[in-house]
């Protein structure tokens, strides 16, 4: 029992049949990961590394009681794909693609939150529960079983943070792609009620970046709610403002909003210990666990 | 994407909000010929000809502050458009050279109001931002007096409805006569921001001009990168954009060129969005400045390796480079044979370079093979570090 | 309001929905016309003409059953044509007269499915609804069979997506060459759905001809009267519609009139919805059977008053008139004096009148010094019991 | 405190200048209701009965800190009124109006629901808490105070059952108006857990009828959740098939949905006393109470 992701996750992957999907869906099953189905219209009928293929989600949905999808499709056919897959009932939607339209994200995030569905990304490494399950492409071999949950916009930033903490022997319970766009479909502080009702995590690990104010809406609920330890880092405090930094939703506002600085201060002030590099957070993890 | 001034005036002419009406002259010969036949030489539907004078030359720039820049100009007569247009064209501006002039009818300016919808991160909805105090800067007034700004939040399933227009109306104590232009022009604006994936459609100022009538007669008009393959008719402009040359190279090869500081002497090239953050966090910390960024994405070949690291070196700023590599789908190796390939462009330069993750042990072996002028290291902290020593700033 | 075949496959065309060209006769002299000009009579914008025979001549009537009441009838030449609207116009089935008749192509049919979008009152959304097993009646196919219908709930703020499609082609292992052509019916049905404000737009059966084409052959559309002032093109066709002569008099007043039971002799009259239904329910589980119901509305004047009480006792079968009226708005000395007024359309007929409420005191005054067939009662049960005293039925 | 509406509700008059807006909001303050505004576009500055007239109902509820609204607008404007009243914050929003096009409820009910908002009505005589306050157009005479709630899709049946229930001593702690459109903005089944918890309510008056499938789903709700008496009417029975017997929403469908005979069958089986006439609600009252 993990949040999100575990060994109880029946995973469709949309557009198995692509390059992308196939790749990774490999990656899943070899890392223990229940992939029940894989869904590419047109493709229906076919199997994919002994994964039955269907046409559509919602028969994937009926045959194999599927609970999640992860979708590896263009960033162009996200808004439709998770569309299918909240509207055939699934709850949890991982979204990878990373240029998926923020006009479209709009739209699936205020539906999502309609469906009481989460949708995780786009622009995401996905969400992985080291030793139990993964959706999504993150390089799980640097990943261990423990008791740190990481949140991260950025995949490199979480690799290196996990790459460190692994070697120096601090797991993870669960680490998911908050993704590193404008309007990401389940934001910080969607997550943190999740992670601090769960058992299986003593610590939390927010690595965010400039850009929006969803680590300022973050810092208001740690205030307020979450009891355990929160070791933050925000990337980007000396990126240059108004310039896209890579991450569509790394830039910050002409009027200052989304500065590095802004969330620092808050967070500090909610009680969240501030890494000032991914190294920094593990030896703060070291000194508080 | 951020468009011309221009450009936003067409897409403000097609979604029927009033806006003046103007032409565009990119040369000078253009110039001579619209002059003589009175005719326009605009690239779109739009008609338009200088028909009374004086009027107004403003420099096609993307950039604030261009009235104090000598980027605005007021001409009597063709003569002075002439003069005006020789001495603007191609001369530059904060930088920016100016491609394109925009030749508008004077206005009779009575009020100066603020427009805008603006994609609002925090609620995850469209943002209208209105307020009678225009033609400034909205971010100063917001500041100063938020008061005198008005931030309705947009349902996106409902759209402008008329009530919003109502209550601003009384706040802001409007002529109730404004209440339908208003409303019109309100509901174009955020149907354009819609329907072309708009972060940003502003219009500032929105005037009031001697007849009473509503007018926007400057915009701007930013467009999600992320939404061009469905609007061709913008994409085809992005090369007008008064753009770093280098930015356009490295997007040919679908890589993100950042230019950070003029003041830098340091390339970061690294493979993600966040570790080229936390690099250049790192670095300035210890009192360096990095002049350029480079984000080669996931799964860069050697070939591909090679390209971006000239691209960077290319830039006479940049002494030292740091490349901070955290492979997954990119290989060490890879990296390691396109630093090889890219001998010529790297010369004496210092490389640092750090690997990490796939095919780590075969990128090293290249690596220490290669002069020592590139140092290899294990971490960024080591990497930044070893900057430092060979920082000449 | 339900529309004509005809008019539903008019607005399936407008719709791009493919269906059978037809063309309307309402007279006999325009059918001459038609089949010699070679010229299309119909009213619209469809331009349709015989051009080959057989043809299939149908009953432009609302009410199922056509076939076998032989409204639907085929001619092998002009002739026919004309002798089978000789004897179809003006006729009645079930009651209703034939005003129209369509004229369409014989349609070479492979297979019928069935096709609706509905409104759904159980998930407050629409409701879309199709069968391969088309061209019958499709609540006996739900009762039978139901795994032969599909039933897809429709976001209404998503609309219909191309997965919902794939899922039933899969579901009914229909050749995927369909897939395209049916999604592009289905989109289309849905707008003209939420376009017309329909509570139903149902195509049975949508047929695959000779051709593999699918067509719409024949179809239902139901508006929501309460959206007609926003469709104004619908509503100059409701007086086209085989109607109760009473309903359209009565609508002119504004009242509702509802024919209940041909076999019934009671008329009721009464101040709201509610209250009908209660007073028709009282008086059937009596063992009587009411004829006809008249809705007031709320707030009648006496001169209104009077005319719905001529529409109901102008009915000859009403031989007993309840009036049953709880007064908000409504006066009650209103209704006195309305039913003063109508002295000569009552006659000799018993009257069982009760009223509550708004000017209750003065009402009863006026009623009590009415001839004694007006019979005063202070509930609505005792109006039940008045009327089982002089019911004949 | 009574569900709704109650004494503390600051009460919005949307349509307050119109015929029927002014003559009812007389009505209630009579009542002592609390109206302490008025919306009608283009009248803002106005007063009417001493109540001051806005032009937005954003305007009425920062001057006023209204928490209700109802409307006397024309059917065609009730979608605009309510998103208006929903957007200005309001989460309780009675609707009057008849013949509002079903779309545009559709609409608003699935924006209330998103929202939080309670919409009562359309086609509806509004909400009455009796001795407290009132908004709606019910004739407030007949009325009396007590424990009984009731709801009902008529108007008139209503005023009735209510009449003869005065008459005889048995008051109403709340009378809920939920209309006789197709779709109302708050079904019966909203509105029961609201009057389960309610402690001034000990029995509760379900006044349905023909069409749709509103007291089938109430009739599921309480057979698992109302602890407190149902006293249930379904009017309509012997009306014919596929006639709209007035409300837009009193007709049973071709295939026998919504038919009188299931509604009552599946009430009888969840435990509710099933009533024959407005008369016959009242008798089973005294027996039970």
């Amino acid at each position: 029992m993990s949040i999100l992701v575990d060994e109880n996750t029946r995973l469709i992957v949309q557009g198995i049949t692509g390059r992308e999907g196939k790749f990774h869906a490999e990656q899943m099953l070899e890392y223990g990961a229940n992939v029940v189905a894989g869904v590419t219209p047109g493709k229906g009928g076919q199997e994919v590394l002994g994964v039955p293929v269907y046409d559509t989600v919602a028969e994937a949905v009926e045959k194999h009681d599927a609970n999640a999808t992860v979708l590896f499709v263009p960033p162009r056919f996200t808004k439709e794909g998770a569309f299918e897959a909240m509207d055939a009932g699934l709850k949890l939607v991982i979204t990878i693609a990373e240029g998926v339209p923020v006009h479209d994200m709009l739209e699936v995030y205020h539906h999502s939150k309609k469906y009481g569905a989460t949708v995780i990304g786009p622009n995401s490494f996905g969400v992985i529960s080291p030793g139990k399950s993964k959706a999504g492409f993150m390089a799980h071999r640097i990943f261990s079983p423990g008791k740190v949950a990481v949140l991260s916009r950025s995949a490199t930033n979480c690799y290196e943070t996990v790459f460190m903490m692994s070697n120096r022997g601090i797991g993870q319970s669960t680490a998911i792609g908050i993704g590193g766009d404008m309007v990401p479909g389940s934001p910080f502080v969607e997550m943190l009620p999740l992670l601090e009702e769960d058992p299986e995590t003593e610590a939390i690990v927010l690595i965010g970046e400039i850009g929006g104010s969803d680590e300022e809406i973050a810092a208001e609920y740690i205030k307020e709610n979450v009891s355990k330890a929160v070791v933050a880092l925000i990337a980007g405090k000396n990126a240059p403002k108004d310039t896209s930094m890579g991450h569509a939703g790394a830039i910050v506002a002409p009027d200052g909003t989304g500065s590095a600085e802004n969330k620092e201060k808050v967070l500090k002030e909610a009680g969240a210990y501030i890494a000032e590099s991914t190294e920094g957070i593990v030896d703060i993890l070291e000194e508080i666990l | 994407m951020k468009l011309l001034e221009y450009k936003s005036q067409e897409l403000f002419y097609d979604y029927n909000i009033p806006s003046n009406k103007g032409l565009v002259i990119d040369s000078l010969e253009d110039l001579e010929d619209t002059l003589q036949d009175d005719e326009p030489v605009r690239g779109n539907d739009i008609t338009a000809k200088i028909e009374n004078y004086p009027v107004v030359v403003k420099a096609q720039v993307q950039t604030g502050g261009r009235g104090k820049a000598g980027g605005i100009q007021f001409a009597e007569n063709a003569e002075e458009v002439k003069e005006i247009s020789r001495n603007l064209l191609g001369s530059e501006i904060k930088g920016l050279e100016i491609k394109k002039l925009l030749v508008v009818d004077m206005i009779d300016v009575k009020k100066e109001w603020y427009l805008s919808v603006t994609l609002d991160r925090k609620s995850k909805t469209p943002l209208l931002i209105f307020s009678t105090e225009g033609g400034v800067d909205i971010e100063e007034t917001a500041h100063q007096t938020p008061e005198k700004i008005a931030k309705i939040p947009i349902n996106p399933m409902m759209g402008i409805k008329d009530y919003m227009i109502r209550y601003l109306v009384n706040y802001f104590n409007i002529d109730p006569k404004y209440l339908k232009p208003l409303y019109e022009i309100v509901k174009n604006l955020y149907t354009l921001f819609k329907e072309y994936d708009c972060l940003l459609t502003e219009i500032n100022p929105l005037v009031i001009d001697g007849e009473g009538n509503l007018l926007a007669v400057d915009g701007k008009i930013d467009i999600d990168d992320n939404s061009l393959f469905r609007h061709d008719d913008i994409l085809k402009f992005r090369d007008e954009l008064t753009e770093d040359a280098k930015v356009i190279e490295a997007r040919e090869y679908d890589f993100l060129y950042i230019p950070i500081r003029d003041e830098g002497n340091i390339g970061v090239i690294s493979n993600g969005s966040g570790m080229i953050m936390s690099s250049i966090d790192l670095i300035t910390k210890k009192g360096m400045e990095v002049s350029c960024a480079l984000d080669l994405g996931g799964g860069a070949t050697a070939e591909r390796v090679k390209e971006a690291i000239k691209i960077v070196l290319e830039n006479e700023d940049v002494e030292l480079l740091l490349i901070n590599i955290f492979g997954g789908i990119t290989r060490c190796d890879e990296i390691a044979r396109g630093l090889e390939m890219a001998a010529d462009a790297v010369g004496d330069k210092k490389v640092i370079i750090r690997v990490e993750g796939t095919n780590k042990e075969a990128g090293l072996e290249i690596i220490h093979n290669m002069k020592d002028t590139v140092i290899s290291v294990d971490s960024i902290l080591e990497g930044v570090d070893a900057l430092y020593e060979h920082f000449s700033g």
